[in-house]
């Protein structure tokens, strides 16, 4: 038995509840929290879809970290498990937290490949080399589940910043060699809310279930960003 | 509330998306909603692994992809459909590379193909083994770029509006706030997926339900070909049926047996482990039936062993497969074969529709493994189902627009929308009663891993129609325990289950009349394909006491049925 | 979360633990310069007689703990900002987590060394 | 959401790693100069002795324009990091560059004066 203690928000109040749980070897925390809610609460929400570690739905702070519940065994934490919703977002329900403004960030920075010759009925193979395309590969791995927003210092104290996935997509689509848009994606990242509010805590990258590495992302659009704003100002 | 659109897509997958995007490049001044009871990115589609497959390079060709497919369908496909199919995918696959997609590239920087089972050659582009993932974020991040596109992200629909034979929008309810929302609409899209969860060893996500299919059944589409449920060869054993893709044996791995034997060259002795999905998951069955599988905890298996491709191809080639054999299983397959047995994976039947997308409902299109077009007749090929979202699902996003423009705006009436209040709120989650949900939901897929497993025979499944009808009658008695409006997925998930039910029916029955074997639909008391009497599609229209069949001939072009080896 | 979340004890890293030390010793050592800026006014009276008796009461017994730790947040300020002056500019980003182990043995040895010298300074 | 491309941003980026790099060997020294060379260093005498010398002037002019940077430039980094710093962005650019200037001509006049 593992006893489970959830962080509960009704809305109103906030409040912790334990639950029971037989846990055998195999079984993760979001096989544990349907345990209770198809035996014990029925009214306990939380977020999940693929159980494979995909979809980004189920990002939760298990034992004071974010994790992805779908792929963390419960054998793994002991004999108790705390479970409370991401920290850095808004709490609806439960562990159900509010991602639009997270998804309104992840759109502001532009993620899609912007090319002058974009033809939608005729499309033409461009090559890309796999030496290109390993260039920005591991950054196309975010599956958006916040985990990385939710331990940044940055993100703490300031609502607006950008955030860690938002640059690293900003990022991934900047290095692909066959995209035309880096410029417009720079002055996005240059905006008093991007780039310049990390100071590369790393924290991000310590906590991504991906092993995305967004501080590297955006250590490294922030060089760009600098260096390309640089040599305009300067007319180079 | 209300909300008006041109064109409502319901189901954010690759089939909705890609149909949103149709929709919204035909013409930018029409308005397209996309609604989903995730967010966008949390769809099913994300978890395709192996490919997808067209004819992209002149050593291969439209005719031999047709082929593979309707052999592959066991013949059961529309031909006309199929070939409409193959033709469109080239375009598709480059219209997302040029939107970013990260396909996996040879040498040279061109487009990296595969082989995946009951092909003829290796034509499956693919993005690692992540390729619904990319694909999926590819159309997501490209839609963003179309400002006549609304996004409702987590709304659960909840009623699907005909009148008259023509569409007039849907119901929904807005999770966040637990209000009820009605889109008015010309057309509606359905893309929302198949009904993996009606059992319980599947490599499908858990929001994966059937909801559109079910609600198209209940507002009087026919549902086709329901009988045929996919089963995927080989899905992890320890972490519930989490696929393992067909890439495995197609970049080369084995499947052995506990003796050690590669035991598909009895069963496929020319194609072996790429023979199509329905003969290697009978196989494995029968192997572990006939004792030779390995016995754990989880149940039975038997292992897919890719140790001698080397760790660097498995690195480059299968990182996700590899990533999740070490989460869930602890097993490293650089090192050790992977314990496998074959998941619930996909639903070949669906909402009845012709090759254009179209159901018989005015204004309503469906596309996607939601719909039932079929080009996948009794058994799909692996890579065909990404494929099959993007051709159609473009083709009912343009199809819609072209409808939209000239249709009048649907009305939904406010003495609907009050039935649909009570219906949902005073009915469902205000009633009390005896009955648990989840404990039905238990009890069917148990009932549907008995009887409606890979091995099928009639005795059997006339249990499992009398328990599926039990549960339906006591459904009916659910209590739902949260009695809040917000973000109440206790709600939402007896709704699924309501659903499911209905599907669950249909599969059933159907599969109970279906008196021969054909593709994944095997019957251990029918075990011939029965050409003379059942090379039909299967039709079941929604009655209040229960489906009623009818049946459809299938569409026959360049190719007669013969005899399915491999 | 605001502020707090520089300084919520569970389930954070070294790496985000540098980065709260980072923002307060720099807090500290921003005080510090004025103070530093203050206390060099003394310098005015040309007597030299204010600034002896300042130097008197900050260069002794007593006064050595507030050296000690101001050195600490001096040298701890320099040792992982020079570390992430590496990483700014893509150096070692792979070997991130060596890197801190490193950096950190380093600030401590040379707190140490700094703080030995202050001592002996006061007559020690 | 602001867009707007900002000069001082990159500008600020650069120089504050750059002007940290420097303090290092800058300050080093300073310490090494006023306690590691002899007991005597701080006397009032010897501070104004090595004040006096070109080269040790310009050293401190150096020390203190780049120290004051740094410090009043992390401070307004400090506070841009925080919604109410955000909203006060050009308030808060303003005063930290102003109290940047005034550290630095104070400390010049102090230089200079003795």
């Amino acid at each position: 038995m593992v006893e489970f203690k959830i962080r509960r928000y009704d809305g109103e109040k906030s409040y912790w509840q334990s639950f029971e749980v037989p846990a055998k070897r195999g079984m993760t925390v979001l096989e544990a929290l349907y345990y209770i809610k198809e035996n014990y609460d029925s009214s306990l929400a939380f977020r999940a879809s693929c159980r494979m570690g995909i979809c980004g739905s189920c990002a939760m702070k298990i034992n004071d970290k974010p994790r992805l519940a779908c792929e963390t065994q419960v054998l793994t934490l002991g004999n108790t498990v705390k479970v409370e919703p991401l920290d850095n977002f808004k709490v609806i329900k439960d562990l159900i937290t509010e991602f639009d403004g997270f998804f309104e960030k992840l759109k502001a920075v532009k993620p899609h490949l912007i090319r002058k010759d974009d033809n939608y009925a005729e499309p033409k193979e461009l090559l890309q080399t796999p030496e290109e395309l390993n260039e920005y590969y591991v950054f196309t791995l975010c599956i958006k589940c916040g985990a990385c927003y939710s331990v940044c210092p940055a993100a703490a104290t300031l609502d607006e910043y950008l955030g860690p996935a938002a640059m690293t997509a900003a990022y991934r689509f900047c290095a692909d060699s066959r995209d035309e848009g880096q410029k417009e994606r720079y002055e996005i990242a240059s905006s008093p809310n991007g780039v310049w509010r990390c100071h590369l805590a790393m924290e991000c990258s310590e906590v991504c279930p991906k092993n995305v590495e967004p501080a590297k992302a955006v250590q490294l659009l922030r060089r760009k960003t600098a260096f390309s704003m640089l040599k305009s100002l300067l007319g180079w | 509330m209300k909300v008006y659109h041109d064109i409502v897509v319901v189901g954010s997958g690759l089939a909705g998306l890609r149909a949103a995007i149709a929709a919204a490049e035909k013409n930018r001044n029409l308005s397209v909603a996309i609604v989903s009871k995730t967010y966008l990115i949390r769809c099913h589609s994300v978890c395709a692994e192996g490919g997808i497959n067209t004819v992209l390079r002149e050593t291969d060709e439209f005719d031999t992809h047709a082929w593979d497919t309707v052999k592959g369908s066991d013949f059961l496909a529309d031909q006309d459909a199929v070939e409409f199919f193959v033709r469109e995918v080239p375009t598709e696959i480059l219209r997302l590379n040029s939107w970013g997609c990260p396909w996996s590239r040879d040498d040279s920087g061109k487009i990296a193909q595969r082989i995946l089972g009951g092909h003829s050659s290796g034509r499956t582009v693919f993005a690692a083994d992540r390729t619904g993932f990319h694909i999926t974020h590819t159309l997501y991040e490209r839609l963003l770029t179309y400002p006549n596109v609304d996004k409702y992200e987590e709304y659960f629909v909840t009623n699907l509006v005909v009148e008259d034979d023509t569409v007039k929008g849907i119901a929904a309810i807005e999770l966040k706030t637990g209000e009820l929302v009605f889109f008015e609409a010309k057309a509606v899209i359905l893309a929302t997926g198949g009904a993996g969860r009606l059992y319980g060893f599947t490599s499908c996500s858990h929001i994966v339900t059937g909801d559109g299919t079910a609600l198209a059944y209940r507002a009087g589409v026919p549902l086709k070909d329901m009988e045929f449920v996919q089963f995927h060869p080989t899905g992890l054993v320890p972490a519930g049926g989490v696929l393992i893709s067909e890439a495995c044996r197609g970049e080369g791995g084995y499947l052995l047996n506990k003796n050690g034997e590669r035991f598909m060259e009895k069963y496929a002795p020319e194609k072996m482990e790429l023979a199509p999905r329905d003969i290697v998951a009978r196989a494995i069955w029968t192997e572990i039936l006939e004792g030779r599988g390995f016995d754990s905890d989880y149940g039975p298996y038997v292992a897919l062993d890719l140790t001698h491709l080397g760790e660097d191809r498995i690195k480059e080639r299968l990182p996700l497969i590899r990533e999740a054999s070490i989460k869930f299983a602890g097993i490293d397959p650089v090192e050790e074969p992977i314990p496998v047995r074959p998941t619930v994976h996909y639903f070949m039947g669906g909402i009845h529709t012709n090759s254009r997308s179209e159901t018989p409902i005015k204004g309503l299109y469906a596309a996607g493994e939601c719909a039932c077009v079929s080009i996948h007749g009794a058994n799909r090929l692996g890579g065909n189902a990404l494929a099959e979202c993007l051709v159609f699902g473009r083709v009912a996003g343009e199809l819609a627009a072209e409808y939209a423009l000239n249709a009048k705006q649907g009305k939904i009436s406010a003495e609907f929308r009050q039935k649909e209040e009570k219906r949902i709120f005073d009915d469902l989650l205000g009633k009390s009663g005896d009955e648990s949900p989840y404990q039905i939901k238990k009890e069917l897929n148990e009932t549907m891993e008995n009887y409606f497993w890979i091995f099928r025979e009639g005795d059997g499944m006339l249990k499992g129609v009398k328990k599926i009808q039990e549960l339906k009658e006591r459904y009916k008695n659910v209590e739902i325990n949260d009695k809040s409006r917000d973000f109440n997925t206790d709600l939402t998930s007896a709704i699924e289950i309501g659903y499911m039910l209905d599907l669950a029916e249909v599969v059933a029955i159907g599969a109970l009349k279906r008196q021969e074997s054909r593709g994944a639909h095997y019957r251990l008391d029918y075990p011939k394909r029965d050409d003379e009497n059942w090379l039909k599609h299967t039709l079941a229209y929604y009655t209040p006491e229960g489906p009623k069949f009818d049946y459809k001939p299938v569409s026959i072009t360049k190719w007669e049925p013969v005899e399915r080896k491999y | 979360m605001g502020v707090s979340g520089w300084f919520r004890f569970k389930g954070r890293s070294l790496f985000s633990w540098a980065f709260t030390f980072q923002r307060l010793t720099g807090v500290v050592l921003l005080i510090y310069l004025l103070a530093h800026l203050t206390y060099l006014s003394t310098l005015l009276d040309t007597t030299g007689a204010t600034y002896e008796s300042m130097i008197a009461i900050t260069v002794s017994r007593q006064f050595l703990i507030f050296d000690i730790l101001l050195i600490l947040c001096g040298v701890f300020h320099g040792v992982n900002g020079f570390r992430i002056i590496l990483h700014e500019f893509g150096i070692a980003y792979g070997y991130r987590k060596p890197l801190l182990a490193i950096f950190i043995v380093i600030a401590v040895v040379v707190w140490l060394y700094a703080s030995y010298i202050m001592y002996s300074l006061t007559g020690g | 959401m602001e867009s707007a491309k900002s000069v001082m941003e990159p500008i600020a980026w650069i120089f504050q790693m750059l002007t940290g790099l420097v303090m290092i060997l800058l300050i080093t020294l300073h310490f090494y100069v006023t306690h590691m060379t002899s007991h005597e260093a701080l006397k009032y005498a010897e501070v104004v002795s090595r004040v006096a010398q070109p080269e040790f002037k310009a050293m401190y002019a150096a020390l203190l324009l780049i120290v004051s940077f740094h410090a009043f430039n992390g401070l307004r980094a400090i506070l841009l990091d925080t919604n109410a710093g955000m909203r006060g962005r050009k308030t808060v650019n303003a005063l930290t560059t102003l109290a940047f200037l005034l550290a630095f001509v104070y400390g010049l006049y102090l230089l200079f004066s003795i």
